[in-house]
């Protein structure tokens, strides 16, 4: 059997970079044959979105992206999952998060990443206030968010191995 | 003593980032604590029983109207999240 | 309406860098929200496979890549997929291929990368001869990755935007 | 001239990378192909039509019988295929 994942989480004002986590992940769990990667960028637009402020909870945003990636864990067989979320001021293009998850099979890394994404839109503890060409507006998880969460729900199983 | 928490556009609204409340004995309610808040900042009931607004203690999600909140609690109160 | 995407696919001897790739995709193409990477490496599991030697067809094993691509840039608004298979002899742990897509939204990443992985698998001119401690095998897709691949012509439709 | 290329375990199994056979005119078929290798390469015919084999031209993939080759083609035979 799949011994257990190992799981990583950071909140993080600085940028990050996903040489260095995919090698902290290969270091943390072996025998990998597929690895997903997810970066979470600000959109650039044509000037849609100038910037955009993230806000978290210390301590408690940290543990919710815990909860979500050990859920992800119990679900498919992972490795080594590593989610790293960036808080402060941030603008056009600049990466807001990562999602790093290794298993055996492609099917199984594929969605736990997905699903981990899907779970942070709509449960992480985390704010987001973009600022449009100077008009500051609070985002909420959009409906098609939380359906996409809701889906994984219904979803029989594990896929294709 | 209870330390209560406002994040987003809740801290915003209250203009407060974080309260301080005299609590002795345990067994607060959490309409205890919206009535000891409203008194410290006057209009915050309204904001803070709207819709989507949810309550931590101690990092954990509350949602029992009847949990008791005890001397050295952390609450929060915490406007819609979205990461990612 | 999406721009066409910018699709790019290298065969090569040597390793890849992730980092690399993802700058070249940044330059490619803006407007990116979500980015998805996939990488395939050798398993290593307690000795079962000890290398692997990949075999290519120069030209026709690129075509048949930038075909995949294609196909997938057709279903999904992606913005930028680039894709990286090596050759030649690798060991347990090394890097064989990497997919990256861009796209404006996350599912259209995730599906995207997923599609092109699956058909990977059984249409692109590549064959892998693994050698298990000194039982040389020549490698075919097995049933289910045809299964993976065809179960997307069953499918509906892109998902959740 | 028509030059054959044969790849991975076809290659090993025939023990060759490739065959240049004389070819003037246009319209030999895939037929003439197999008989012309079977004559260069005694025993090839059985391995080239083997449950499996996929031929392309010019870096195609052909499935018609009546495909016309035509002298600069390049020919080959492919074992299944996988990668990723």
């Amino acid at each position: 059997m799949t011994p257990p994942a190992v799981l990583s989480v950071a909140v993080q004002k600085e940028d990050f970079s996903i040489e260095e986590a995919l090698r902290r992940l290969r270091k943390a769990a072996h025998g990998a044959g597929a690895e997903v990667a997810f970066v979470g960028l600000v959109r650039d637009q044509a000037g849609s979105v100038a910037s955009l402020t993230l806000e978290h909870y210390p301590g408690m945003s940290e543990r919710s992206m815990l909860a979500v990636c050990k859920r992800a864990a119990e679900r498919w067989p992972l490795l080594a999952v590593e989610a790293i979320h960036r808080v402060g001021s941030l603008g056009p293009g600049d990466q807001i998060v990562l999602v790093l998850v290794s298993s055996a099979h492609r099917h199984a890394a594929f969605e736990g990443a997905q699903y981990i994404m899907d779970a942070f839109k709509s449960e992480v503890v985390f704010w987001k206030l973009e600022d449009r060409a100077g008009e500051k507006v609070w985002i909420e998880a959009a409906p098609s968010d939380h359906r996409a969460l809701a889906a994984w729900e219904g979803a029989s199983g594990e896929g294709a191995p | 003593m209870l330390e209560v928490r406002f994040f987003a556009r809740l801290r915003e609204a209250l203009g407060r980032e974080r309260v301080r409340l005299p609590l002795e004995t345990p067994g607060l309610t959490v309409e205890g604590l919206l009535s000891a808040l409203e008194a410290e900042i006057p209009g915050s009931r309204g904001q803070l029983t709207a819709p989507g607004i949810r309550l931590a203690v101690n990092q954990t999600f509350v949602e029992d109207e009847n949990f008791a909140l005890n001397p050295g609690d952390e609450v929060a109160f915490l406007p819609p999240v979205t990461g990612g």
